[in-house]
């Protein structure tokens, strides 16, 4: 099969709805289906690391810190609605006697979902635009927003009363008075969650092929040529770090479905690095890699400490290396090379 | 009460001589784990994210040093640290070279890609310790001789094993600076980092100026994880703990200059230990990560990085 | 637990009941293949930060499980233990609680360490109807139907221990802890205990998890002059702050000091010579003197090694597998809610002496023991309480 | 002739940003400055105390292709460098139709109509040659505006015109990483010309180029220079003979020389200067 660049992305994209639509709820039961929507949240997170460090070369490993956020919007509203009319439970054990005012949009399901898609673009894009303004680029960026994830992680612990603290924030079972833990719940979830990962898929890969993604890549290459050619780079970097943030936030919401739970680490820096390595695998210059990468190595992780509970991480490093040393641009490269897609 | 408020000044300032210290130990303490990192990562500008790990190989060194001293020299135990400080660097020395060599050198040309590929490396190092030493911590034994403080006065007690690190790191650093700016290899060293075809076109060994500049860095990892016995834990996930306050401190300072690495620990140190005394340790922390971020957004390349033509 | 949460429970366990009758018929046919093995969880965190303190627990649960093997095991089928990983990340403990559950059909799951674990595992107990066995010490204030808590809830030993204390000469006492719910609530019970002992609390530190820099808090422990550190430290940052105590000058012998939390475990990566003086509140040390100890310090050392010291926990860990098993074989069933049923007052002769189930809380009732650590180590027992009821949501 | 013909043609790439063109109006031009578009006034910048440009007085005039030399160290690349807004003086002005730019960030003095061509050839090496022209049409300079931008025919038009221009014409779909060096220092040139700069900045256009392509790109800049004002940095002094009108030459951040090629070369201070030691 020879195929274009074109072609090999339209077949990509076909065969992702195709596994996910299709496929994969047909043949796993509840159990894996539930860990694959699991992972899907992450791969969220995975299409704006493609974006923003793939194309755009900004390399963030302070995602977490978006992904948590939706994270917890989403499970403020779930708990809200598990404990009402009382406060939820951990605040009770912190005697903290009356919600905190920062708790009160999440009592409202529309301003929670409003808030996982809004509140990112003024906190992503200021952050962002001021920090690229002066320059801050490569692994200064990267440790800044370290940083800035360390600090909330610390705060958030800190403040067990309103935020939950090291625990985070469990036991919910309900969404507006849908059963979200039982097989059926979940499924539902599950099809939301893959409809509106296919839809941020075909927007990125839109985006992409706009003048736009030349521009991204162009100023990854050159960014003072870019400058020179009379555009505001910091703008152009902080508008894509701001959609990974987007990305990011909604793939957190989907999370704390999901999984049924938040917790602090997944703001902190860990779970940043390991998103980057998820992207990595699949693909850092392909967004059906990525997601594909994040199914692979969320399933690997799952499957190595079920068969392996004492060992797997050797093998789990060992992928990691194994990926970045033999297969540079992820397994989008050897799907490529198979399918003898032209680049 | 006249002589109760001289006694409470007493105590006073006895506490803030004591603050001081720390501030100084943390200082060395600092430096000492970031010393490593500022060669690798600030001269080499690899990331190496398994760095933590090979400090942890600087303290099960140490930690089997001790055990092997207690079995079969413990008429020795009092030099045992000296040993096993030079046993750690040995072993980490080597390491990083077969490291640099087998490993890090395919991935000059991609220094993200060597963030990730030494993050899987990380997760290795870390089962490794967990199925050779048990994921339990092991303690590793103080020196008779270190144990206990140096009581000036009554009410000051400087703990001895941290003058003992303050002055194993001034001569730590101080060797490290001999070696850069004032041997032949350091030049070398130095040429190759700024320049890698000009130094290869005037007969430079550059494949072996990297693998010992790699190993060196290294090597000053393991001292630190030798030392940082001592005063911490030692256990699979000890690495984890001080790399990313390690990478933040030489960022902070400025990657590329030594000097800014130490001056980055200093304000650092001073600011954790003023802080912790004066509110909690979280708010602390978060405070001094707040100041990070503010000064990379000021001074976007660290605080000692000079204004250079690009 | 709020009461709305345990009022909907009540009514979702009720149809838990109802819907319970017909695998209990399944069950019948199936004990038809009686040689079958049984199939219990053993979850902890192998890798990840936690493990330093949750991995040993594993080796104390598979011993009581080759124990209660080749004695004949539980209404004649071997137990088969299915070890998961929950890597210290609270996600993964929901999702291997699932596996275990739903997957590998464990009969009951014996695991966690962190409350965190713990909270991460209950909606998942609820939704596959799962029985966990949590052999930790813990802040209490929960009583899920599907735990039982096989160790001593904070009230148990912090107000045993504040009273000790407080007999002792002094009582002015200096609070450290980890910043995370566990330290924050024994606090929490520690300080109108000493207030009601007529004591006062001269300074409260919270250092964040994982620190390694105590000097600014010793330096303020200094300053503040206390009879007593009451130290819920955890972790690595435990031995950080032990060996900086002693480097500072206020060893064992100076000052005085208790945790509830280090147990010979931590003792042996705190280093013994770093911990000699300090006191240690539990339920069980490895040096109590009875018959029932001496045979399992025994069968632990002859398993792992002569180098083995045990701890709290792991005892916790290791009754829970019989707590577990007595229950199942006065049920005569694996059923979980038959098997909760029977649990309540079940008492077994621990290595730490009788412990017993709660008729209705699903604690245990305990004597708490305060020790003060030797040169090798261990302990010297110098207070043994009586038989302590558990109450995991007391009023301050 | 050609230049304008496609200039009017290419409608979009003749009108400024209305903030911009208000504060300039066409018609002033040659009034305020004198027929000048660039003066340069006490320029000085400073590194850890070393001056690399020192004091310097200079003017280019509309329309004028002026050359530019000097030994190492000069302070040539400096100068480019801070009237593009790379590096900012530590005093002087420099003033660009009547517009301080000192005070400009980079982009901004792009989108004024001064472009800047670098040493090294600077593209977009990933991109083909196209992807490259395209990105640096005008005017497109918003997130939005490039998301939602269409290839229009004029775009072709225009992109074909200038690879034409630039002798690229057959390579439009290729990767531009994998031209030689001397096409890719057309192509960066070509993407100046995209932009439609009114003041060209070309650092060592020739460098590494053949013998033959040195010829081509000299005519090249002549054809351009035709209603555009260049200023170029070039060692290479055959070339310079070739295209060079006016050459002012830098010593030690200072101007030392100034006039046509012969009176430089000329100048006894020029030849002290490169011969000297």
């Amino acid at each position: 099969m020879n195929l274009s660049a074109k072609q090999g992305e339209k077949f990509a994209h076909a065969g992702l709805a195709l596994l996910l639509l299709g496929l994969l709820p047909l043949a796993l039961g509840p159990y894996w289906l539930n860990l694959v929507g699991k992972y899907l949240a992450f791969s969220f997170v995975a299409v704006g690391i493609v974006l923003a460090w793939g194309y755009c070369g900004i390399l963030s490993l302070g995602q977490g810190v978006f992904f948590g956020f939706g994270g917890y919007a989403m499970a403020m509203f779930l708990k809200l609605e598990a404990s009402a009319p009382e406060l939820p439970d951990f605040m009770v054990w912190s005697s903290v006697e009356q919600l905190p005012f920062w708790w009160e949009p999440y009592s409202s399901f529309g301003v929670t979902l409003a808030s996982i898609f809004l509140v990112p673009i003024p906190v992503a894009f200021i952050f962002a635009y001021a920090i690229f303004r002066k320059r801050v680029s490569g692994v200064y960026f990267a440790i800044v927003t370290i940083a800035l994830s360390m600090t909330l992680v610390v705060l958030n612990i800190g403040q067990q009363g309103e935020t939950g603290g090291a625990n985070g924030i469990t036991d919910f079972s309900t969404l507006l008075g849908f059963d979200i833990i039982d097989d059926a719940g979940k499924k539902a979830i599950y099809w939301v969650e893959v409809a509106l990962l296919l839809t941020a898929t075909t927007l990125a890969a839109l985006l992409l092929h706009s003048r736009f993604g030349k521009l991204l890549i162009a100023v990854r290459d050159r960014e003072d040529r870019v400058r020179f050619s009379g555009f505001d780079t910091a703008m152009i970097k902080a508008f894509i770090f701001t959609v990974s943030a987007v990305l990011s936030s909604v793939g957190g919401a989907m999370f704390a479905l999901q999984a049924g739970l938040v917790t602090p680490s997944l703001i902190g820096a860990v779970t940043s690095v390991e998103l980057v390595i998820y992207a990595a695998v699949g693909g850092r210059l392909s967004v059906v890699g990525a997601v594909v990468g994040a199914l692979l190595v969320g399933f690997t992780k799952s499957y190595l400490s079920e068969h392996y509970p004492e060992t797997w991480l050797f093998f789990l490093g060992g992928m990691f290396i194994f990926v970045v040393w033999v297969l540079p641009n992820g397994l989008a490269d050897l799907f490529r090379k198979i399918l003898r897609v032209k680049t | 009460m006249p002589t109760t408020s001289i006694k409470e000044a007493i105590v006073t300032f006895g506490i803030l001589v004591m603050q001081l210290f720390n501030g100084l130990s943390l200082f060395t303490i600092l430096l000492l784990m970031a010393l490593g990192l500022a060669i690798v990562f600030g001269l080499m500008g690899v990331i190496n994210m398994a760095h933590g790990e090979i400090m942890a190989m600087g303290a099960y060194t140490t930690y089997l040093t001790a055990s092997f001293f207690e079995r079969h020299l413990p008429g020795l135990m009092d030099v045992y640290l000296f040993v096993a400080i030079l046993l750690a660097f040995c072993v980490t020395f080597a390491f990083g070279y077969l490291l640099e060599r087998g490993f890090i050198r395919w991935f000059y040309h991609r220094p993200l890609d060597t963030l990730l590929a030494t993050w899987g490396l990380s997760l290795i190092l870390q089962q490794t310790y967990r199925s050779v030493f048990g994921a339990q911590e092991v303690s590793v034994p103080l020196t008779a001789w270190l144990s206990g403080a140096w009581e000036p006065t009554e009410s000051i007690q400087l703990p001895l094993n941290r003058i003992f690190i303050v002055a194993l790191t001034i001569l730590v650093t101080l060797g490290v600076w001999y070696i850069l700016h004032k041997t032949r290899w350091g030049l070398r060293a130095r040429a190759v980092t700024q320049n890698r075809a000009m130094s290869s076109a005037v007969g430079i060994d550059t494949n072996r100026v990297d693998a010992l500049i790699f190993a060196l860095g290294s090597g000053l990892a393991g001292i630190a994880g030798s030392v940082f016995t001592m005063v911490g834990s030692t256990n699979p996930g000890t690495g984890q703990l001080y790399i990313v306050d390690s990478f933040i401190v030489v960022v902070f300072g400025g990657v590329a200059s030594l000097l800014g690495t130490a001056a980055s620990s200093f304000l650092i140190a001073q600011m954790q230990t003023t802080l912790e005394y004066l509110m909690s340790g979280s708010m602390a922390k978060v405070a001094i990560l707040l100041l990070v971020i503010t000064v990379l957004y000021f001074r976007p390349n660290g605080l000692f990085a000079s204004k250079v033509r690009t | 637990m709020s009461k709305i949460s345990r009022r909907r429970f009540m009514q979702i366990s009720g149809s838990l009941v109802a819907a319970g009758a017909i695998p209990g018929a399944g069950l019948l046919t199936k004990s038809s293949f009686a040689a079958e093995p049984i199939k219990l969880g053993l979850l902890h965190s192998l890798t990840g930060t936690i493990a330093i303190a949750e991995a040993a627990l594993v080796e104390a649960e598979k011993m009581a499980i080759d124990e209660i093997n080749a004695a004949g095991g539980v209404l004649g089928r071997m137990i088969d233990p299915v070890v998961a990983d929950g890597a210290s990340d609270w996600p993964t403990f929901a999702e291997k609680t699932k596996q275990l559950l739903q997957r590998d059909k464990v009969a009951a799951i014996v695991g966690c360490y962190t409350s965190a674990s713990r909270k991460a595992v209950l909606p998942v107990l609820k939704q596959s109807k799962g029985l966990l066995y949590y052999p930790t010490y813990y802040e209490g204030q929960e009583e899920d139907k599907q735990v039982i808590y096989t160790s001593q809830e904070a009230t148990q030993s912090v107000i045993s221990a504040i009273e000790w204390m407080a007999k002792q000469q002094g009582k002015t006492f200096f609070l450290v802890g980890s910043d995370y719910i566990y330290p924050r609530t024994c606090n929490k019970i520690a300080k109108p205990t000493v207030a009601r002992l007529g004591g006062k609390v001269v300074g409260e530190e919270y250092a964040p998890l994982g620190h390694t820099e105590f000097s600014s808090i010793i330096n303020k422990i200094k300053a503040a002059k206390p009879d007593w550190i009451y130290s819920t430290v955890v972790g690595g940052s435990n031995v950080a702050f032990y060996k900086q105590l002693k480097a500072a000058g206020l060893d064992g012998g100076k000052q005085k000091l208790l945790s509830t939390v280090v147990s010979e475990n931590e003792i042996d990566g705190i280093g013994k010579e770093n911990a000699v003086g300090y006191y240690a509140c539990m339920g069980y040390f490895q040096s109590i003197k009875s018959p029932e100890n001496e045979k399992f310090v025994k069968a632990i050392k002859a398993k792992y090694g002569q180098d083995r010291v045990v701890g709290d926990p792991m005892e916790c860990a290791y009754n829970s597998v019989y707590l577990w098993k007595m229950a199942v074989e006065k049920a005569k069933s694996f059923d979980v809610d038959k098997v909760v049923a029977a649990s309540s007052g079940i008492q077994f002769n621990a290595p730490e002496g009788k412990v017993a189930i709660h008729k209705t809380n699903h604690h245990v009732s305990k004597k708490i023991r305060i020790g003060r650590a030797r040169t090798d180590g261990q302990f010297d027992i110098v207070f043994e309480s009586g038989v302590i009821e558990p109450n995991p949501f007391p009023k301050l | 002739m050609d230049n304008a013909l496609v200039t009017t043609h290419f409608a979009v790439a003749s009108q400024r940003p209305e903030s911009i063109a208000a504060s300039q109006p066409v018609n002033a031009k040659s009034t305020l400055m004198n027929g000048k578009i660039l003066s340069i006034e006490a320029l000085t910048v400073s590194f850890d105390g070393f001056k690399a440009v020192d004091g310097l007085d200079m003017s280019i005039d509309e329309n004028e292709l002026r050359v530019v030399i000097g030994p190492n160290g000069a302070g040539k690349t400096t100068l480019l460098d801070m009237i593009c807004g790379k590096t900012k003086p530590t005093s002087g002005s420099i003033r660009f139709r009547g517009t301080e730019l000192s005070k400009l960030s980079d982009y901004q003095i792009v989108r004024l109509g001064v472009g800047r061509k670098f040493q090294t050839p600077s593209i977009y090496e990933d991109l083909t040659v196209a992807e490259n022209l395209e990105i640096s049409i005008p005017q497109v300079h918003g997130v939005w505006a490039s998301i939602f931008f269409r290839r229009t025919k004029e775009v072709r038009e225009r992109i074909a015109y200038v690879a034409e221009e630039i002798m690229l014409k057959d390579h439009l779909r290729m990767k531009s990483g994998k031209l030689s060096h001397g096409q890719k220092q057309w192509l960066e040139i070509g993407m100046l010309l995209m932009q439609d700069s009114d003041l060209m900045l070309l650092d060592e256009p020739v460098a590494g180029m053949s013998p033959r392509e040195r010829e081509e790109t000299a005519e090249l800049l002549k054809r351009i220079a035709n209603g555009k004002s260049l200023v170029v940095i070039e060692h290479d002094m055959d070339f310079v003979r070739s295209i060079a009108k006016k050459v002012t030459v830098l010593h030690q951040g200072r101007l030392l020389s100034e006039g046509s090629v012969e009176e430089v070369q000329n100048d006894p201070r020029v030849i002290e200067v490169y011969l000297g030691h």
